[in-house]
């Protein structure tokens, strides 16, 4: 280490050596296949859901698959439209009551609530992405449905139970993207803001919802995402009558529930029908995606 | 591009030049009153050191105060040391501009011979000229004239010289305490000639960055 | 309810020596922590003046005491007297929001809102209750130009705030905040974020504006300190674990030749730590 | 008068904001206790560990448990290695291009697939064209595509996350790059990465649509990978559609949510635990 | 047996819903006397367990329904397990007590929506049915709507106890299940003046009931055949069967 | 396979003026950008040199290029000659991980290994084959004390090195890179991050390092260059667009009392911008 | 703590220290050489100013490059500030030395009156004097010698004052320049005093950090 003892090992700069060229070339190559599994994944998907659903849009054909309006697989009707809009309705009822709430909670969380409160509440908030959809089914169907049957008459089963056992579910969702957006808004940026002389809501209405405007809509993306493949838990609470949407206490179906519904016996065209369904909900969902990235996208073009 | 520091150097610069014409006016007024016996011009030069003597410590200190605040490198330090220097040199020619003053008090009512009033008067009169062209190089960094200094000012030191021989040689008819007194003032004059080659130095180092060394040769 | 502090007309120059801010025995607390203590100064109106000290002892907060931004925080508290023009800002009924727009602040990172330049120097006007775009317009420019942003950027008003150069969303930030008129400009650290040629540009800028303003900076560089202010504090925490004090106060050119206190001589010497 | 709008109107938009973060918890108190409540009783020693019989699917619920964590296990170890080291691609090898943009955009697709969708794909591959029929092995296999992008994100964000700087610290003592990789990237995101793998286990766990259709829903007590089983949340989704056995159903949802719990309490306290050992 | 390979120690058994206790009773009884083998039961449906006993991945199908269309082409062997009756259950606190059999039809197929116009209050009458998989759907179809279409708009539901307990929280409500499943929670009507009952059916005055059955692919051998015979052994038929709410296969013999 | 170039012994203290880096004609380029050209200069060896100029001017780029750290960056180019000991570093077949190792580099953010504070300093000599704990346990205590830091830390050499202060691990960085015994330390502006009593220990630091290891630090900071440099490197682009150059390198006290170059004298007189 | 820092501060007030004790050896040297006449010890003192005046111009230019370099502030630029113009006293001091011996050389062999060489040579112990104590306040930073410093220099302006009026007595036998090259010497020895007192005032300066107006009195 001293100077005198340097002496003792001369240095001269070494030449790099083969083996560890083709060693560090190998392990990339291994990463790379590893990588490359997320591409075979939604390959396979694709090629598998749809090669089993294929016969459906080949022997229904594409019009009347899509343009139906009659799901009746017993009597040979595979019209999917009142189960596609069972999902739209469900969906969107669900992001009208679930964004909003996610997003005030996402704001309550970063930047009104105080310390202590936050710490039970963001837990909360976390925990109820957790709570598997199962059970939000179980409580949907046997608190929320009799609660609506109160409201609206009738059973309970239909689109206003969906809706408020999905709003719970995508709060997660929404409100964690929401409070993260929120949270890249730079500190310096509120303080700046109450410097000069704003009240919290001016600075949470002016600046802050603003700056996180692309993020908030992202997660919101991502919650529609997650409602309309929601299966679960619809099924248990949407009453499952593949008709069209008739009022919130009326029961519909969903292209999610009915693949679940009618998987157990289905056989022939049926199932390949309920195949069809998936590769739908999948390109749908890949839809949003690309929507989600384009708009992050935008969003650093526009930075 | 530290606006408000540059104005500092500027007025603190002024602030040196302006000393520097006082100081011309001082050593004029003081040969004077030598020459022509003036008490009371001796007198008000008395009087005025004190003032420029404050103004040469308050250069010094304001420029201290800039090197502290401003943490100047490279041309700007070398002016303000320079700056706070050429004050100092200043204040000690204010000082000998007084002693001639003085001497012109201690002379008054003694005539003497006219020679040496007259070479005391020439020799007041190149020290003039020196201090002229020394404050023209401080004013625009003007390296040339500042180089100028040292051949004005040889005559001056001739002068003295000659003064000092003329005062051997009329000895036995003057008062040895006159004597001696014109033989300073002379002496003082001489070195304000002096200081003013010194200052000359320090315009070059200022504008150069290179000491030339600061030969003195003052008997 | 809240009460409007008075605003004596800004544009006269006042007379050398005015008092702007006045601390009397000021302690502070953050929560169980005793943060500061006995603090008591006087800042002159129209010039400015820099906090220094060690790392933590206390400069940003108590400049955050000043406009009250540390009531954003729970659990604090203020004893001792801040008095704006005389007025106590803490009084009952004081109202911090409105205080926080006569006492501007600027921070360490340049914080421009994520939108276009007009609309960050238009922000605070607007929360005010200014609407007419010509009002604004003019607002935006001359605040601008008050913060030398105006010739790079006057043509390009529209273009998002982030997309300027750290330096100049400094000056953005400034200008944004003279848009609001304050009286005091509080800065934290304004320059260590920024690239030496900007951190020139700010100072140059500081000494334009405290001909209007009172500013007041904190800064860890004393090199800084000494070439911007006018008068220096030096803050320093003696013990861990104690509140700091100020140690000493005064023109920055005395500070900085021959400090009174020996502690501030060591401190700005370099013979700490 | 209008300071006073302005603070009224501040007033009530925070009122607004209180309600809408107090709901969350009230929301989750209640799905909570109505479990806990009506299951609590339920749940003993015998109700974890024998099977359920009679005709009211009296008893216990151990294979349903079992299975639970044997597809949700086996799937983690079939996921991890692959998640790992394509993060650890994403993260350190990839340049930015095509390639890795589709990478991407398949793992956000992946990530995004109804697990319906992912259910009925497991059907068509596993159970009925590999032929591994409904088991164990084909579960683990469909939850493992459902876990790969989850496991695969937190990881290369855990990966990120080790500041630049450290790998040129590494670098410039003279280590390769599988060595800087190795030795000083991958320790240091292990907590977050492990984080993240308890993390997906959580949702491997509280899944349904996906088991249900390549794991089966007999109950059974797995042995081998081959066998099939029903998951808890198979067994939950029964019984609360039967409607026969309730209180075995309330004691299911309370055990899966608290096996669920336990899985995010524990990635919180290891997140937590490492933060403070880095802070 | 066609289709997948079984493991010689296992019997697999899927189907109806009705069935599913009976199923997975007689497992238990039948595992204690055969250590060692495995009976694995799992209700998916009616249809679904025929579906599987077709594909080979079940070796018994078990059904509330008869088989239909397709179905009887495959050689399919059918075991009478047990007699069921169909129940029409209201809420409690609903006045009506009878209907006929056109009466139920009309409800079911919503021409009648109004429990007014059948003789109760003035409420929409609440209509749940059941899943196309479902055994007891297939067999109230065949009975009671003549195979004729079902209100496409009603609540379908995967399950009969879910059928019940909606009932009998729902003053509106109407359901059919399985005689067997009815309980004081829910009230069973009197179809064309005849109440639901183990004698009325076994009577044949009742008149929505049905045949239980085990389909297997072939005869039945080796174990699947022992459980069969398990379930059909008197210890299965008198005690199981009965608790199970159902009506053994022997009763109508011994009846008879 | 590996050339054996000529090594000249670096126990020996050298004779004032001995050079240890020679550049000649140096060309950097990052893609199609330009960074730099003809750079030469000589890096005396056992002493401190600074690189100073404005943002952007390839400071960090130059430095890069000594251990090739630019190598990292795929799509740059080398032209010219860097000789190491009269060795040149981009000669063929030169392993650029061995010589990273002789030409250690330290970084603007300090940055430990999430690892045990002797596991950091271990972690050097282990990947270059050290094995042997007692031989390990001499490495990192001797490491240590030249990084002045054994005696904060040698009771808790087990704790994490993320639980130093800044100016502590930025100390930790700097025994880690002595553990595997450069010649030539490479800080690219080491002190920026950190705060400024740490910065003192850091430039007593390398006054004290530089009696046996070759120093070259980036610095924004001016006055720090002044402070702690033998000798200065004074890097400008003139244009933007245009290739940086070196405009001045020579003794530090000349360069700040009398720089020869007008553009240097600008820039460290604060005329620039 | 900034070491090196520290050191090249002691370092250069150490060199200071080292000029102001071979100041001390030119004035007697000087003084000796004039009293006993001893032309080859004058020659060695005008030999050595250039030395002299070489450190101090290396003192200034150090104390620059330090002040360039290391921006101190407070008591340590003070310090530097300081030293230098105390170098530049030295080499004035220096300068005076010379100026003395140079008197030695031209009256060397010329007897005077001995009451004359004893003045002047109890003048020169009186310098020795007022330098050891500037010299002694100056290492140990003493406000309290360098306060005394102007208490010593008065003797030595009293004995000027002295000569001049003794040389003036004694005029008619001895020659003009033989009496205006003493008269000079002594006036250089009161200079170099005064420069000791100035000296002192710096100190305090130094020290306290307050200017005390530095009064002149020359004549
Ligand atoms: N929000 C807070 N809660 C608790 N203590 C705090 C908080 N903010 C600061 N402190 C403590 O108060 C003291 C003063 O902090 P402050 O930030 O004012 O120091 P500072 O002088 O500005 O330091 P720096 O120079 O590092 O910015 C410190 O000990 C700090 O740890
Ligand atoms: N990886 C890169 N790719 C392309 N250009 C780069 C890259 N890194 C740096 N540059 C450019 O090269 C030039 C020199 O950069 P460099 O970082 O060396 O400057 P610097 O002097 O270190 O600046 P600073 O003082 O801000 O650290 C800059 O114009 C920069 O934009
Ligand atoms: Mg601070
Ligand atoms: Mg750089
Ligand atoms: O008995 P099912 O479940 O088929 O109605």
């Amino acid at each position: 280490m001293t100077p005198a003892e340097e002496t003792a090992t001369p240095r001269e700069l070494k030449l790099m050596s083969r083996s560890t060229y083709v060693k560090e070339a190998a392990l990339k190559n291994l990463f790379l296949l590893c990588a490359t599994m997320a591409v075979a994944g939604v390959v396979l998907i694709f090629l598998f859901v749809g090669w089993r659903g294929w016969p459906v849009f080949s022997e229904v054909g594409l019009a009347r698959f899509l343009g139906g309006a009659e799901w009746l697989p017993t009597a040979g009707a595979f019209g999917i439209l009142p189960l596609l809009v069972g999902s739209l309705v469900v969906t969107l009822g669900a992001l009208a009551l679930g964004a909003p709430l996610a997003i005030g909670a996402a704001v309550f969380l970063s930047e009104i609530a105080p310390p202590r409160v936050r710490s039970f509440v963001r837990p909360a908030v976390e925990l109820l992405a957790g709570v598997p959809s199962v059970v939000y089914g179980f409580f949907g169907l046997l608190v929320i449905r009799p609660l609506v049957a109160d409201v609206t008459g009738g059973l309970g089963f239909g689109p206003l139970t969906a809706w408020l056992i999905l709003a719970i579910m995508i709060v997660p969702t929404i409100a964690t993207l929401t409070e993260d957006a929120l949270g890249s808004v730079p500190e310096g940026i509120r303080e700046a803001s109450y410097a000069m002389g704003a009240t919290t809501w001016q600075t949470i209405w002016r600046v802050l919802l603003p700056a996180a405007k692309i993020g908030i809509i992202d997660a919101v993306i991502l919650g529609m995402g997650r409602a309309i493949g929601e299966t679960m838990a619809v099924l248990m609470v949407v009453g499952n009558a593949p008709v069209f949407f008739r009022g919130i206490g009326k029961p519909i179906s969903t292209l999610t529930s009915q693949i679940v519904m009618d998987m157990p016996y289905a056989s022939g065209v049926h199932r390949t029908a309920l195949f069809g369904l998936a590769i739908i909900l999948f390109l749908i969902s890949m839809g949003l995606v690309a929507l989600v990235r384009a708009l992050s996208r935008f969003r650093e073009e526009t930075r | 591009m530290r606006e408000g520091f540059r104005k500092e150097l500027k007025d603190l610069k002024a602030t040196v030049l302006a000393i520097g014409h006082d100081i011309v006016d001082v050593t004029r007024d003081a040969v004077r009153s030598l020459v022509e016996g003036d008490v009371d011009l001796a007198e008000r030069v008395i009087e005025g050191d004190s003032d420029i003597d404050a103004r040469c410590l308050g250069v010094e200190e304001r420029s201290l105060e800039i090197i502290a605040t401003q943490f100047p490198v490279a041309r700007d330090l070398r002016l303000l040391h320079s700056l706070s220097y050429i004050a100092m040199h200043f204040e000690r020619m204010g000082d000998l501009g007084v002693n001639i003053a003085k001497a012109a008090r201690r002379t008054a009512g003694r005539q003497g011979p006219q020679t040496l009033y007259d070479l005391i008067q020439a020799q007041g009169n190149l020290v003039q000229r020196v201090l002229q062209a020394m404050l023209e190089a401080l004013e625009k960094n003007d390296l040339e004239t500042s180089r100028k200094l040292q051949e004005l000012d040889e005559p001056i030191d001739h002068l003295f010289k000659q003064f000092f021989r003329e005062l051997a040689r009329l000895q036995e008819e003057e008062d040895i305490e006159w004597g001696s007194s014109m033989v300073l003032a002379s002496r003082y004059l001489e070195r304000i000639a002096d200081h003013a080659v010194d200052i000359g130095e320090r315009i070059t180092y200022m504008v150069t960055g290179q000491f030339a060394s600061c030969e003195d040769d003052e008997a | 309810m809240s009460e409007a502090l008075d605003c004596p007309s800004p544009g006269v120059p006042s007379a050398d020596g005015e008092v702007k801010i006045t601390v009397r025995d000021l302690d502070f607390h953050y929560g169980d922590f005793h943060a500061l203590t006995g603090i008591s100064c006087d800042i002159k109106a129209r010039s400015v003046t820099a906090f220094i000290g060690p790392s933590g002892c206390g400069k940003s907060t108590f400049l955050r005491c000043l406009n009250r931004m540390n009531d954003l925080i729970p659990g604090t508290r203020v004893d001792g007297t801040v008095l704006l023009d005389g007025q106590d800002v803490y009084g009952p009924g004081v109202d911090p929001v409105d205080l926080r727009r006569r006492v501007g602040m600027i921070f360490q990172q340049p914080n421009p809102f994520p939108m276009s330049i007009y609309d960050n120097v238009a922000y605070g006007p607007r929360l005010h209750g200014v609407k007419k775009r010509s009002e604004l317009d003019d607002i935006v420019r001359m605040s601008l130009e008050r913060a030398n942003l105006w010739k790079e950027v006057k043509d390009i008003l529209d273009r998002g705030g982030l997309t300027l150069s750290g330096g100049q969303q400094q000056r953005l930030c400034i200008a944004r905040v003279l848009a609001v008129q304050p009286d005091v400009l509080l800065m934290d650290e304004p320059c260590s974020a920024i690239d030496p040629t900007s951190v020139q540009k700010i100072e140059d800028l500081m000494a334009e504006l405290k001909s209007s303003v009172t500013i007041i900076i904190v800064t860890h560089n004393m090199q800084q300190a000494a070439r911007v202010s006018d008068e220096t504090a030096f803050f320093l925490q003696e013990q861990a674990g104690e509140p700091a004090i100020l140690v000493e106060f005064g023109r920055t050119a005395e500070i900085f030749t021959s400090p009174k206190d020996k502690r501030t001589e060591d401190y700005i010497t370099g013979r700490f730590g | 008068m209008k300071r006073d709008a302005k603070n009224l109107t501040n007033a009530a938009a925070l009122a607004v904001f209180w309600l809408a973060g107090l709901t969350t918890v009230v929301v989750l108190g209640a799905v909570i206790g109505y479990v806990l409540v009506n299951g609590v009783g339920e749940i003993g020693l015998e109700f974890i560990f024998t099977n359920p019989h009679g005709v009211n699917a009296e008893g216990g619920i151990w294979p349903t448990i079992v299975a639970t964590l044997y597809v949700t296990g086996l799937a983690m170890l079939i996921v991890t290695p692959v998640a790992v080291l394509a993060a650890v691609y994403l993260a350190e090898y990839a340049v930015q291009g095509r390639l890795v943009r589709t990478i991407r955009f398949a793992a956000d697709t992946l990530a995004s697939v109804p697990s319906i969708v992912m259910g009925l794909f497991g059907l068509a591959l596993f159970v009925e064209s590999m032929g591994f029929g409904f088991s164990v092995i084909s579960g683990a296999l469909a939850l493992s595509f459902l876990m790969l992008p989850i496991v695969m994100r937190t990881t290369e964000e855990a990966i990120r996350a080790v500041p630049k700087y450290i790998r040129w610290g590494s670098y410039g003592l003279g280590a390769s790059k599988w060595q800087t990789v190795s030795r000083v990237v991958l320790p240091a995101a292990a907590s977050r990465i492990i984080t993240g793998i308890i993390l997906s286990a959580g949702r491997a766990v509280g899944e349904t649509a996906v088991v249900i259709f390549t794991m089966g829903t007999m109950i059974n007590l797995p042995v081998l990978p081959t066998d099939p089983g029903r998951s808890m949340t198979v067994h939950l989704y029964q019984l609360a559609m039967e409607g026969i056995n309730m209180p075995a159903a309330f004691g299911t949802a309370l055990l899966l949510m608290a096996m669920v719990l336990a899985f995010n309490l524990s990635a919180r306290w290891l997140l937590r635990r490492n933060r403070r050992m880095q802070g | 047996n066609g289709g997948r390979q079984h493991a010689a120690d296992q019997v697999i058994v899927t189907g109806s819903t009705t069935v599913q206790p009976i199923a997975e009773v007689s497992k238990e009884g039948f595992e204690k006397a055969h250590p060692g083998i495995h009976v694995l039961v799992s209700g998916v449906g009616s249809s679904a367990g025929i579906e599987n006993v077709i594909a080979g991945t079940s070796d018994i199908g078990t059904s509330s329904r008869d088989l239909k269309g397709d179905e009887a082409k495959h050689g399919l062997v059918d075991t009478p397990i047990a007699y069921d009756a169909i129940a029409v259950i209201v809420n409690p606190s609903n006045p009506v007590n009878g209907l006929t059999k056109e009466q139920v039809k009309a409800i079911f197929q919503g021409r009648i929506t109004n429990w007014k116009e059948v003789g109760g209050p003035d409420m929409e009458i609440g209509v749940v049915n059941r899943d196309e998989a479902s055994g007891t759907r297939e067999a109230f179809s065949k009975i009671v709507l003549d195979k004729e279409r079902f209100d496409p708009t009603a609540v379908i539901l995967p399950g009969t106890g879910q059928v019940r307990s909606v009932v009998a929280q729902a003053p509106s409500a109407i359901g059919y299940i399985s005689l067997g499943f009815v309980t004081p929670e829910v009230k069973a009507l009197a179809i064309d003046g005849v109440a639901p009952s183990e004698e009325a059916v076994v009577s044949g005055a009742y008149p929505i009931s049905r045949v239980l059955h085990f389909f297997t692919k072939g005869e039945p051998t080796g174990l699947v055949k022992e459980f069969v015979a398990y379930v059909l052994s008197p210890d299965v038929q008198d005690r199981v069967v009965r608790e199970a709410g159902f009506i053994p296969v022997t009763a109508r013999g011994d009846g008879l």
